[in-house]
């Protein structure tokens, strides 16, 4: 990059994204979504999945969670930056939670 | 113009020569100015001022250990005072001292500079940092003044939940308090490297001081917080039992172990990184030469910080983790080291070819490279399982920490200051004065701490008020290093206040060095920049510095 | 030796900013420069949030597995009406909020200023009913510390609850479950009321007009953090409330 | 020359006194020891290296003699040696490490067990025997000793540093460490976990004897009642008899030789018995049900001391059969007294 066109706010760069307006509209089928969520997990609570349970409990809870972050937070509409910055958080904090648990888990005498 | 043939230093001529009269320190006047500015450099100066202070203290609760430990016997404090002592030792020199040396101070009045910058990106939110850590500071001091803590820096639980009545709480509390200032740097720090470049100022265009505090600052803000909440459930567990931690509620202390090093193996980074990335700036500028593998320095910066995060349990091998992850984090651990020895090497080899100066800032990197290599592999001694074994928890351990923080970010950091010294105050410090220091702090670190190595694997554990008398003579020579020691960071202090005012006036480039804060006025304007500036050259591009410098001869004429 | 940009000239070197907006700030270029380093800056905040979090959501994760039958029937003294109707409450202020930004986007001072308002109101109700659940955990003695009594779960059926009895090495570990939910429920009320407190602030500066002339930042990353605090109540309510809900 | 006498005292003190390694007193020392100056080796050989870089370029290369840098960009080639090589000799040290911990902390099948209790501030040993010392260990050479080590309270660690030996004492948990003495002599115990006030007075001496040396000094020092004896009077005493009797109608399982046997529990799960299943089944009984039996047993938790865990450890590992354990029954149910001391139970 030898060209030096004077570009303050860094809008050739691929950190940048355009400034997105979410309409109320969207902003409602997201709310509709997670009140909806918010039901399935209370009805899935209720039967009976075995270990299945934690699971589905989980990953309706992601799917909120990452429908609130691309939509109510805007990060779909966001630079490539920010996108990273949201995925290294949930990275590290993977990170805490494998390395720590293989620890506990392969404890030979453990309580696992 | 030139200078004598073994220096670089290029003073304008002192006759004529006068400070600027229009800079940052004579911006705006009165105390309040300070308190309440923006200004990055304002900010840096405040924590060169309150971490100076914080030196010393822990310095002198270091000078009382070494005095305890220079007979075998419990004669000059009791016990719990000497736990006292090296708990206050540990949590100030690490929390108020070395985590922000020297992001904090040099960091936060050069990163804005290098890249182009006017400020960082949130003047207001690095002032907070400072309240912050003042008010994280007056905690700790309050713990001090009420009777002290002994818990040791690492916050042992149940020990400290369950069996010390000293001012945990309040400690703790400080610590919380400090650790989101070092957020707040850290956030500063990414945002501004980030959204703040001056045009044409390229992710490799930038001074590897730059990077590497970038990478310290990637694992400020992803580490700090879990200690904050450990410190949190610590907190919760001393006052009101809630019983996370405690073994006798079902609670695993081991869990206050992962979660503390979760935090703290990625802090001892925190704490190294910036001082390497002050290291890559003064062996270029005085080997006249770019950095050998610029971006080898840049990825291994990068490298320790994302791999940080993987090695904490290396400090936890015999405390009752499993064999299998202790495996896993013994190797890890290995694969750690190496982008420190990459490092390492790639400063030897930027000499190569070079033309090299020996000013005080340079005989303090020496220092850093032969104390940080033993330091270093010292650590690596440490992360091999079976031999950890053996040197866990003593002197070997004391020694291999204080080479890497003291021999390494200490004497970086002392380094640094003089370096950017004209930058900050317009001024020089007194050259000959300040190698004697740097000699002097070499040879009582030395003094001081290789003793501890055999100490160490003699088997002397460490956190001992009294030990068997065959560990004296040891302990005597090192209690001797502390005093030389003591003597050699007392020097600084006094010639560089006496230079605030009687020092040369050092002009804008006395290293003659290619940075872009050699480029402005020292000490700068508060804007740093009259024009942004637009960048077109590599970091250590001396060959543009030469022709920039030849054409401003031409046109001044 | 000096050059353009090195020594400062006579004159002013500051009124070189072409008519800039009052909230650019001085060492920004442009407000497009400055908008983003505020997003930015506020997700890296939000990352040091999920860390902060994450380290109660590991312990918890740890000793749901030691201790599942305690968690299971600790976990069932929670209310999951009260529980639910505050997940529904917070992400109804969640949606307002949403809603308040995107009136401040297209400028709409009475409406951003409505929709603050609500954003307040459920969050107070969020707080309100976390309060009657708090407080009954403090009556039947669930709250750890000297007074927490495991006499209900040794013997579950003397107290009308349906549940299996604990041995008392394990009612004990129960403590740990409301341990933990009172950590992680109390630091997320704590940001709750933090939020409040900073929409207070916000709600006074958009009914001066401060947000309505295209300068939505504030807004915007506030709204970011009340989102944050969203989603970490997102996942406290499946794991806490609802445990083994069905029926054996 | 004129040298101050305290000077020439220090000297002759260190040159005497202070050797740079520690005595090698166990089987693993050497071991230990064999790393230990591997890793002095490639740490010297790198320092040389670095400073041989540093100072031969800084004073090849000074501006004296050098004055004007030529610019090089750097070599992929050297990066990639200096990747290559230092990971390497790091593999190599993870790998010796590795084995070293292996040793260090697999204890050999004949290993005699003495447990340690560990406590604010001082040490307890128990011999199975029933000798009890406090900050002391009698060990004999040629005998690989584990010890079953267990805090009261806080960390502590349990530190031999001439036997290389050292682990961490937990609160709540058996941990287990062991060696093979040498040489007779005396040897520092430390404790090398900061555990409060008088973690520095938390110290003992370990006494290395030969085996017939310690044959007489257990003969000398016994109190009468092994650990399995004790543990068989706790076991009486407690009413762990009243539902571990043995019978077919006993509401708990028959206990003799479950020791080292596979249990199968209610979840499924199977476990295999050893000190630290004994000792918290007995404290956390409804964790670990054995299938066919309900959750009844009552927990001792907060009832019985370490020292009477460990008793009772000893005692069910003793019991091979449950003769006993009737026996204890009926005097315990008759008159509340003490089972009478049986010489010839068992020592391992
Ligand atoms: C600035 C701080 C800092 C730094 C940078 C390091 C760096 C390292 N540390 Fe250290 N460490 C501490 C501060 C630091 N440490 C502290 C404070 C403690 C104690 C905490 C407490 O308990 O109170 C500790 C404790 C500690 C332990 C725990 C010991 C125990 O409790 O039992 C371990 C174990 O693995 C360890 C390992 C390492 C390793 C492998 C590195 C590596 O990153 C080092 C890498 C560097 C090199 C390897 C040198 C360069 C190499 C060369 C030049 C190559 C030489 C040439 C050839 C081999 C050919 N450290
Ligand atoms: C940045 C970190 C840092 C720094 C700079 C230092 C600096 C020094 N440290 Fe410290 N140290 C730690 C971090 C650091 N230390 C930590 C984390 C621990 C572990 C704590 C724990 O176990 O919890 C520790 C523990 C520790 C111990 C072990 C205590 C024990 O385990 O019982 C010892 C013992 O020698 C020691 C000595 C020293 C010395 C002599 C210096 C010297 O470099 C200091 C020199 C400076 C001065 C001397 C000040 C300037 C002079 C004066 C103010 C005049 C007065 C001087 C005299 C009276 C001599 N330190
Ligand atoms: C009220 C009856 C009762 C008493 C009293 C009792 N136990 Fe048990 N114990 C049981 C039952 C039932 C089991 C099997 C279910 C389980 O594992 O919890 C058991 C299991 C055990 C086990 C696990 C081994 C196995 O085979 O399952 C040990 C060890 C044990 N008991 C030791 C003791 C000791 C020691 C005491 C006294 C201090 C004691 N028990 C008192 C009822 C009892
Ligand atoms: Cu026990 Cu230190
Ligand atoms: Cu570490």
């Amino acid at each position: 990059m030898s060209e030096h066109i004077h570009d303050p706010a860094n809008i050739t760069n691929p950190e940048h994204a355009d400034h997105h307006i979410v309409s109320p509209l969207q902003y409602t089928y997201v709310f509709v979504a997670l009140l909806v969520g918010t039901i399935l997990t209370v009805v899935a609570a209720k039967i009976e999945l075995g270990i299945f349970n934690p699971i589905v409990a989980l990953a309706i809870a992601c799917t909120k969670a990452v429908i609130v972050i691309l939509f109510f937070m805007h990060v779909y509409y966001q630079s490539k930056l920010i996108k990273l910055t949201v995925a290294s958080g949930f990275l590290t904090f993977l990170v805490l939670v494998t390395l720590a648990l293989s620890d506990y888990m392969s404890r030979a005498w453990g309580l696992w | 113009m030139s200078a004598t043939s073994s220096t670089i230093v290029n003073l304008p001529d002192q006759k004529t020569a006068t400070i600027p009269k229009k800079n940052y320190i004579t911006a705006e006047d009165g105390l309040l100015s300070w308190l309440l500015t923006g200004d990055h450099k304002r900010i840096a100066m405040l924590y060169l001022i309150s971490i100076t202070f914080f030196f010393f203290i822990g310095g002198a609760f270091a000078g009382l250990i070494r005095l305890e430990l220079l007979t075998p016997q419990a004669d000059l404090v009791a016990s719990d005072t000497y736990n006292k002592l090296f708990t206050m030792h540990g949590i100030i020199m690490v929390f108020l001292f070395l985590v922000p040396s020297v992001p904090a101070t040099i960091g936060n009045f050069v990163i804005p500079i290098m890249i182009g910058a006017k400020d960082l990106a949130f003047p207001k939110v690095n002032l907070l940092s400072w309240y912050l850590y003042m008010v994280g500071g007056l905690f700790t001091l309050a713990a001090l003044v009420l009777g002290g803590v002994d818990t040791g820096w690492t916050f042992t639980t149940p020990l400290s939940t369950h069996y010390l009545n000293t001012h945990v709480v309040t400690a703790g509390l400080g610590v919380f308090i400090i650790g989101f200032s070092s957020i707040f740097t850290g956030l500063n720090f990414i945002v501004t490297i980030h959204r703040m470049r001056a045009p044409g100022m390229t992710w490799f265009r930038m001074p590897l001081f730059v990077w590497s505090n970038y990478a310290a600052s990637i694992m400020m803000v992803l580490g700090t917080p879990v200690l904050a909440i450990t410190l949190v459930l610590v907190v919760l567990e001393r006052t009101i039992h809630i019983g996370v931690f405690d073994p006798t509620l079902g609670g695993d202390p081991l869990l206050f172990q992962h979660l503390f090093w979760f935090y703290s193996h990625p802090a001892v980074y925190i704490m190294i990184l910036p001082g390497m990335g002050v290291i890559s700036e003064i062996i270029s500028t005085f080997s006249r030469k770019r950095v050998f593998g610029y971006s080898a320095v840049a990825f291994s910066s990068v490298a320790i910080a994302i791999f940080g995060f993987f090695v904490w349990a290396h400090h936890m091998f015999i405390m009752g983790i499993s064999n299998y992850s202790a495996l896993v984090f013994s190797l890890l651990t290995m694969l750690v080291a190496v982008p420190s020895a990459i490092k390492i090497f790639n400063w030897s080899f930027t000499m190569q070819k070079g033309s090299v100066t020996f000013e005080t800032p340079m005989i303090y990197a020496f220092g850093f490279l032969g104390l940080f290599t033993i330091g270093g592999m010292t650590g690596v001694f440490l992360g091999a399982l079976g031999m950890d074994i053996h040197l866990t928890e003593t002197y070997f351990i004391v020694a291999h920490f204080h080479f890497v923080m003291v021999g390494g970010m200490l004497m970086a950091f002392l380094a640094g200051v003089h370096f950017w010294w004209p930058k900050m105050t317009g001024r020089m410090y007194p050259e000959s004065l300040s190698k004697l220091a740097a000699v002097t702090t070499f040879i009582g670190f030395n003094l001081t701490f290789l003793p501890q190595f055999i100490l160490g694997y003699l088997g002397m554990p460490r956190r001992y008020h009294s030990y068997p008398a065959e560990f004296q003579v040891l302990n005597v020579l090192s209690t001797a290093g502390a005093t030389v020691l003591g003597i050699g960071y007392m020097l600084p202090m006094i010639y560089l206040a006496w230079s605030l005012k009687y020092g040369a006036v050092a002009g804008n480039n006395p290293w003659q060095a290619t940075g872009l804060e050699w480029q402005i006025q020292s000490p700068p304007l508060t804007e740093n920049f009259i024009e942004t500036p637009v960048i077109d050259y590599e970091a250590y591009d001396y060959e543009w510095l030469a022709h920039k410098t030849e054409q401003e001869v031409t046109t001044v004429g | 030796m000096d050059n353009a940009i090195a020594v400062a000239p006579d004159t002013h070197a500051e009124d070189h900013h072409h008519a800039a907006l009052p909230q650019l700030r001085h060492h920004f270029e442009t407000e497009e420069q400055q908008r983003e380093a505020g997003t930015f800056g506020m997700w890296l905040f939000l990352l040091t949030e999920i860390m902060f979090f994450g380290g109660m959501f590991f312990a918890y994760l740890l000793y749901r597995n030691w201790y599942y039958d305690a968690f299971v029937v600790a976990s069932n003294q929670l209310s999951i009406p009260l529980g639910g109707t505050n997940t529904a409450v917070l992400i109804t202020s969640g949606f307002f909020m949403a809603l308040g930004v995107w009136a401040a986007e297209v400028r709409k001072k009475g409406l951003l200023v409505l929709f603050l308002v609500l954003t307040i109101a459920f969050g107070a109700v969020f707080l309100g009913i976390k309060y009657v659940e708090y407080h009954e955990k403090w009556e039947k003695h669930h709250v750890p510390g000297a007074s927490y009594d495991i006499k209900e779960f040794v013997n579950p059926h003397a107290y009308g609850l349906n549940e299996k009895p604990l041995p008392p090495d394990m009612a004990q570990k129960t403590q740990i479950f409301f341990s933990l939910y009172f950590a992680m429920t109390g630091m997320h009320a704590l940001h709750m009321i933090i939020g409040i407190g900073l929409l207070f602030w916000l709600l006074a500066r958009a009914q001066r007009g401060d947000f309505s002339s295209g300068y939505v930042a504030p807004i915007e990353n506030f709204g970011l953090y009340w989102h944050f605090v969203d989603i970490v109540w997102l996942f406290l309510f499946p794991l806490l409330y609802l445990i083994n809900r069905h029926p054996v | 020359m004129h040298i101050s006498p305290v000077l020439w005292q220090f000297l002759m003190k260190w040159l005497t006194n202070s050797a740079l390694f520690p005595r090698e007193a166990s089987t693993i020392a050497p071991y230990a020891d064999a790393l230990y100056f591997f890793l002095l080796l490639i740490t010297v050989v790198g320092l040389a290296l670095v400073g041989t870089l540093v100072f031969g370029f800084a004073l090849r290369y000074r501006k004296d003699r050098n004055p004007v840098a030529t610019q090089v960009e750097g070599s992929t080639l050297l990066e990639a040696t200096w990747t290559i090589i230092p990971l390497a000799l790091f593999l190599i040290v993870f790998v010796w490490g590795a084995l070293l911990y292996f040793r260090i902390y697999n204890p050999p099948p004949n290993a005699m067990n003495i447990y340690v209790v560990g406590k604010q501030w001082m040490w307890k040993a128990e011999h199975p025997g029933g000798q009890h010392e406090i900050n002391a260990l009698h060990v004999p050479t040629g005998q690989p000793i584990q010890l079953t080590m267990i805090s009261q309270d806080v960390f502590h660690s349990f530190s031999i540093p001439d036997f290389r030996v050292k682990r961490e004492v937990i609160p709540g948990r058996y941990s287990t460490v062991w060696f093979e003495a040498t040489t007779p002599g005396t040897y520092h115990i430390f404790c090398t976990q900061y555990c409060g006030t008088n973690h520095s007075a938390m110290i003992g001496e370990v006494t290395v004897l030969t085996p017939e040396d310690y044959k007489k000094w257990t003969e000398g020092s016994t109190s009468g009642m092994s650990l399995a004896q004790n543990g068989e009077r706790l076991f009486a005493s407690m009413g762990c008899n009243a539902c571990h009797s043995g019978n077919a109608a006993a509401r708990g399982p028959n206990l003799a030789g479950v020791y080292g046997s596979k249990l199968r529990l209610a979840n499924g799960s199977e476990v295999l018995v050893n000190e630290a299943y004994l000792r918290d089944a007995i404290l956390n009984p409804s964790q670990h049900v054995t299938a066919g039996y309900a959750p009844i047993m009552p927990t001792y938790q907060g009832q019985i001391s370490e020292e009477g865990l460990i008793d009772l450890v000893e005692y069910l590992k003793s019991l091979k059969t449950n003769y006993r354990v009737q026996q204890t029954l009926t005097t315990s149910e008759s008159n509340n007294q003490a089972a009478p001391a049986t010489p010839e139970v068992v020592k391992p």
